[in-house]
């Protein structure tokens, strides 16, 4: 059932991959955005940023349609973005202004979308494979076609729940799709330094479901992968497993010192960085120019410069309002 | 005043405060006062926190010395005659002399154990170095004062007691308990208040009639009504006290006033209505003048002794609006021009309606003067405030007959009484002082 | 000033002076001492009041024309 | 009609799988086992493995997936063995179920309900007998429930299924083979008060769960010796019924706690704080509290009796509280 490479697919179609480039931009310039203004303390509590890993969530977002679910980690301004979720909304959460998708409830690390399927935003690693998991059996009790998409990253290999919820994913021929973007570090802890066996897709197979290891740096890669995994998921094939390879070039969240890596070895990596690639790649078809860059350079600028007026001009919660949701309103 | 509840902190840890500041406000019952510090330094450390009912003379916060000054003294609670209670920092107990000459010297640990044992440190012999009183000496001490006290029992009255004993007038402490380890319940006292006044107490449909189910006490009345009732409460153990441990005597005498009030009528008609003179301003003055000199009516009577006051601080019997009175202090009140103890007047009486008077001015009036006949009496007998030994009353100021150089005429005139302390004086020295302020009141130009 | 302008200034100085009298419904032929409890500061100020937002300046002299609320409603509305 | 508090759960899960399709249980040997304390005995059956699910043992997927299922759309009765195995699910109940709808902001609630088995007396160890529902009380987000009773255990499983959000209910073992009457046509009960099992003026007797039935004896003894106990039976621990206890202990001015926790930083200790809080001039007497010895709780008979809180022992707490112990 092991995939040990990626299945290759037809080439890049140039709108497609213009999407994806798109997509990739965004989040990047997002990102970019928010570290800017943490700097500034407009922004405050934890803040993990996903610069690096753009081509995974790109890939696997263009690969759901609009009924599916998304569970995501604490590093998923990227995800809930390419979800839908506006970067206004977004931002205004991390402001903890009212305006944000949670209401500034939940922060970087929870952002929570119900008009998009957006499951958060689950902080503890590991913690939402269950909770997809049952989704998915929801899904399937109801006889819905939909596809529940859960990431996490190669740290969550090493908890329980990452074991009992394949387990019962696979059991259960769940309509799951199981997103590991593995970026080698678990905070500060290698990969190779936490856990005996270190092909994760060798480790998922051994609870009988197909998983694949996916170039996590190569859009298209991740985007044919998770297109094949999502289809077969959706026709009743059980749950499926996507290793995606990818790396973080940036530090752990605002206080990591980066202690734990070389230099050398982030900008070994950084040389791969899935956006200046597909941009090489597409200029080598000789049907994207330098300037067909700029302008979509300033379209997504301007869509950033607009979403952080946007969180500005909020405001947080009135404090008389600080007990609500944690019972639900009737 | 015995305790007094912390309502507010005005400074925090590491704040410097100079001698005279206002550090807290402490709800007595009667009122909110003003908590000043009688140190320069900086708030080392906050003892009790906001809500804490602390005993009169508690520790409220510890101040450090800054090095330009040389003690360090905790700010007490507000006493009517403060203890002195000094907790010095440990370091520096060894090189300081303690503030107080009678306190000997003790580390902090030492002086909380002695505290919370309810021992008095200067009545323990220190054996340790230089007289210092150390551990082993306070709980000698403590053992021995088990050993006299014998058989008491602390007296146990459970927090529903306690209350119902003061709506209800009860003194808890002289009724029997059944609860547990003897405890005095509420019904307990219920029924001690039943026997006392059958008619009067608990008479709701439903009130217990003995043993069995007790229905809940109606619910509490607001909140100027519970103030209210703390301060009658308050007032009647005050009184009984004085009437029980005072021996009276009682002076009068009518003062024709013609002079003063045509002298204020005067002053008066010169003056917008805020620099308005009041009667009560020049009665107070030829008080306080008096007072100096017949001091046998201004000082206080403790420890079976009288101690007579060099200052004059004339207690102002003030009738609050929500019933009950209180009687804050005018300081110097002899040094005092009228104009300037007319304006003392105003705030003082203005503060103690509003409930922010300062420490001070409750606890310090040598000898205190009532004018309640403004509002209609002509005479008023009063009872002295403990620990005072005289209380100054008087009536309304009105025209009456009267007759002069074989004249009648009709003229101003108000009755004074005197009540004084026969401990301490006799009607000869008594009617003396009230002579002394008729005097005065004829030349009030020199008042 | 007309006597309802009057009432009200008088209204006004007796709430400062005396928060706990209800004006509402107050009967005007309270007595500023006996009945409303006010001493003789108490009255100062109430005078004090007067002169400051109505402009009624009640001079010692006649204090005793002023003695009940109906009195002094009416004083004020004549002096002012 | 004449019923236990095993039969009665069972028939209200039955009736919930009848009339909500929505409806599924859910947990370790709840089919084809019959559940380990017998109470799903014969569903499984009749509602076949989908909705009566097998679960591998792995309690924190199968509570999280209660969570997701719950999330969408579905209303499952999530069965943990007993509340010592519910700690491997202790992720799940605390950071999930508890904070979704205030960390998404009011957008996600978690119509989950979870049944354990709580308490100790049946020698089964140290492993098996805790009773930690007053930790899952400290958490807001979530409803606690302890049926006492063969009424609640009938009546509340549907009212906690039609409940927005995450409800817990403990069953104490000990009250599996209660036997009581039940009215033919009973049905949901409400979730949200506490209620006067036994009137009395004297001394108050504050209890919930396993313990209600040795607190009511006690209540019993005393009587028989003129002291009129009242009992009040929390039945939610979560939110807790603060105006049921104010009144109670209005009422008698006293108050004896029993819980079958541990003392220390108990629910014992909230409903004793909550009192000298809101009640504190109505006290006769000191609080009292009757709880389990602060130890693991063993299995050999004699030592777990002595854990545990006895009849007895209420009856001393109270008399001492009105004052005639010795």
């Amino acid at each position: 059932m092991t995939h040990r490479t990626p299945p290759t697919g037809s080439p890049a179609v140039p709108e497609a991959a213009g999407h994806l480039l798109r997509q990739m931009l965004r989040v990047r310039r997002l990102e970019e955005q928010c570290v800017e203004l943490y700097s500034a303390a407009r922004i405050r509590g934890f803040l993990h940023v996903y610069i690096g890993e753009e081509a995974v969530a790109a890939g696997v977002m263009s690969a759901l349609g609009p009924e599916d679910a998304v569970v995501a980690t604490y590093r998923e301004h990227g995800h809930a973005l390419l979800r839908g979720v506006s970067a206004g909304v977004i931002l205004a959460e991390m402001y903890g202004h009212v305006q944000g998708c949670c209401r500034g409830r939940g922060g970087s690390m929870h952002l929570f979308d119900a008009a998009t399927h957006f499951y958060g935003g689950n902080a503890i690693v590991a913690g939402g494979l269950p909770l997809a998991v049952g989704m998915a059996l929801a899904d399937r009790m109801a006889g819905r076609a939909r596809v529940t998409a859960c990431f996490f990253g190669e740290g969550a290999a090493a908890e329980g729940e990452f074991h009992e919820s394949l387990n019962l994913a696979a059991l259960w021929r769940l309509p799951v799709l199981f997103c590991c973007e593995n970026n080698l570090y678990a905070m500060g802890t290698a990969l190779a330094r936490s856990q005996s066996q270190t092909d994760l897709a060798l480790k998922a197979a051994a609870y009988e479901l197909p998983a694949w290891s996916v170039d996590g740096m190569d859009v298209l890669a991740v985007e044919e992968s998770a297109r094949r995994a999502v289809d077969a998921v959706r026709a009743g094939g059980g749950p499926h497993f996507l290793e995606l390879r990818t790396y973080r070039f940036r530090a752990h969240s605002m206080f990591d010192p980066e202690r734990y890596r070389d230099k050398a070895e982030v900008a070994r990596w950084t040389e791969r960085d899935p956006i200046l690639s597909l941009r090489r790649s597409l200029e080598a078809t000789g049907r994207f120019s330098e300037d067909d860059w700029n302008a979509l350079d300033r379209e997504v600028a301007a869509e950033m410069e607009a979403a952080v007026r946007f969180a500005e001009a909020g405001a947080p919660e009135p404090l008389d309002d600080l007990q609500r949701f944690v019972y639900s309103e009737r | 005043m015995e305790r007094g509840k912390l309502v507010e902190w005005l400074v925090t840890p590491g704040d410097y405060v100079r001698r005279g500041d206002v550090m807290a406000t402490v709800d007595t019952e009667k009122t909110v006062m003003e908590v000043e510090s009688f140190e320069d330094g900086v708030i080392a450390e906050l003892l009790a926190a906001p809500g804490e009912t602390l005993a009169v003379g508690a520790p409220m916060a510890r101040i450090t010395p800054t090095p330009a000054t040389v003690t360090a003294t905790p700010v007490t609670a507000p006493a009517g005659i403060p203890v002195a209670q000094a907790e010095v920092e440990a370091e520096r107990e060894h090189t300081t002399p303690s503030p107080g000459a009678g306190t000997p010297s003790a580390t902090p640990p030492v002086r909380r154990l002695a505290r919370g044992l309810g021992l008095d440190l200067t009545r323990i012999t220190g054996t340790g170095r230089g007289g210092h009183v150390t551990r082993a000496d306070v709980e000698r001490a403590a053992a021995r004062q088990r050993h006299d006290a014998g058989s008491v029992r602390p007296v146990r009255i459970s927090p529903r007691a306690r209350r119902l004993a003061g709506e209800l007038g009860i003194d808890a402490t002289t009724v029997a308990g059944t609860g547990p380890r003897g405890a005095v319940t509420g019904e307990d006292v219920l029924r001690a208040a039943r026997e006392k006044e059958p008619a009067d107490v608990d008479d709701r449909p439903g009130a217990p009639r003995g043993p069995g189910p007790v229905t809940a006490p109606a619910p509490a009345p607001p909140d100027t009504g519970q103030r209210a009732t703390a301060l009658r409460r308050r007032i009647g153990t005050l009184m009984s006290r004085s009437k029980k441990t005072i021996p009276h005597y009682y002076l009068g005498t009518t003062i024709d006033l013609q002079a003063a009030v045509a002298w204020m009528h005067a002053v008066n008609a010169q003056r917008s209505v805020s620099a308005r003179l009041v009667p009560a301003a020049l009665l107070l003055k030829a008080c306080a003048l008096a007072a100096r000199q017949v001091p046998e009516v201004n000082g206080f009577y403790t420890e079976a002794r009288f101690r007579p006051s060099q200052a004059v601080h004339l207690g102002v019997a003030v009738a609050l609006r929500e019933g009950g009175l209180v009687a804050p202090a005018i300081h110097d009140a002899d040094t005092l021009t009228v104009d300037q103890l007319m304006e003392r007047l105003r705030d003082v009486v203005t503060r103690a309606r509003t409930g922010h008077l300062r420490r001070a001015e409750i606890a310090d009036p040598t000898l205190t003067v009532t004018a309640l006949g403004e509002l209609g009496v002509d005479t008023v007998y009063g009872v002295i405030y403990p620990p005072q030994v005289a209380l100054v009353g008087f009536g309304r100021v009105r025209e009456r007959p009267w007759a002069q150089d074989g004249m009648l005429a009709v003229r101003q005139s108000v009755t004074a009484t005197l009540s004084a302390d026969h401990r301490v004086s006799d009607g000869l020295r008594g009617g003396c002082f009230l002579d002394l302020v008729d005097e005065m009141l004829q030349r009030p130009e020199d008042l | 000033m007309n006597e309802h302008e009057a009432r009200a200034a008088v209204y006004a100085a007796t709430s400062q002076v005396a928060p706990d009298v209800e004006t509402q419904g107050l009967d005007d032929r309270s007595r500023l001492r006996q009945d409303l409890e006010l001493d003789s500061l108490d009255f100062l100020a109430l005078v004090e009041h007067l002169a400051r937002h109505a402009g009624v300046d009640v001079p010692e002299g006649d204090y005793g024309r002023v003695g009940t609320v109906a009195s002094l409603i009416a004083y004020v509305a004549e002096h002012a | 009609m004449e019923t236990t508090y095993r039969e009665a759960m069972r028939t209200a899960i039955r009736e919930a799988l009848l009339q909500d399709d929505r409806v599924f249980l859910m947990g370790e040997d709840v089919g084809a086992y019959g559940g380990c304390f017998a109470v799903s005995l014969g569903l499984f059956e009749e509602f076949g493995p989908e909705r009566v699910r097998d679960t591998p043992l792995s309690e924190s997927a199968f509570v999280g997936a209660g969570i997701g299922a719950a999330l969408n759309g579905m209303r499952p009765i999530v069965e943990i063995m007993t509340v010592n195995f519910s700690l491997l699910a202790l992720d799940q109940i605390v950071n999930n179920a508890a904070t979704l709808l205030h960390m998404s902001g009011g957008q996600f609630n978690v119509p989950l309900v979870i049944r354990m088995t709580t308490g100790a007396g049946r020698q089964l160890g140290a492993q098996h007998s805790h009773s930690l529902e007053g930790w899952f009380a400290h958490v807001p987000g979530l409803r606690i429930l302890t049926p006492a009773t063969v009424e609640d255990a009938r009546g509340m499983l549907w009212t906690a299924l039609e409940d927005p959000d995450p409800v817990l209910i403990f069953e104490h073992g000990s009250l599996y083979n209660l036997s009581g009457e039940l009215a033919e046509d009973a049905g949901p009960v409400d979730i949200h008060a506490a209620a006067v099992r036994r009137e009395g003026g004297d001394v108050s007797l504050i209890t919930y769960g396993g313990t209600l039935p040795l607190t009511l004896e006690a209540a019993d003894r005393l009587a028989a010796e003129g002291i009129e106990a009242e009992v009040l039976d929390l039945r939610t621990l979560r939110p807790l019924d603060d105006a049921a206890i104010l009144a109670t202990v209005v009422k008698t001015h006293r108050a004896v706690v029993v819980d079958e926790g541990w003392r220390s930083g108990s629910l014992s200790a909230e409903i004793s704080a909550r009192i000298t809080e809101s009640a504190f001039y109505e006290l006769d007497a000191p609080v009292a509290r009757v709880c389990s010895a602060e130890v693991p709780i063993p299995y050999a008979r004699d030592l777990e009796l002595a854990a545990l809180p006895s009849a007895e022992r209420v009856v001393a707490a109270a008399r001492e509280a009105v004052g005639g112990g010795g």
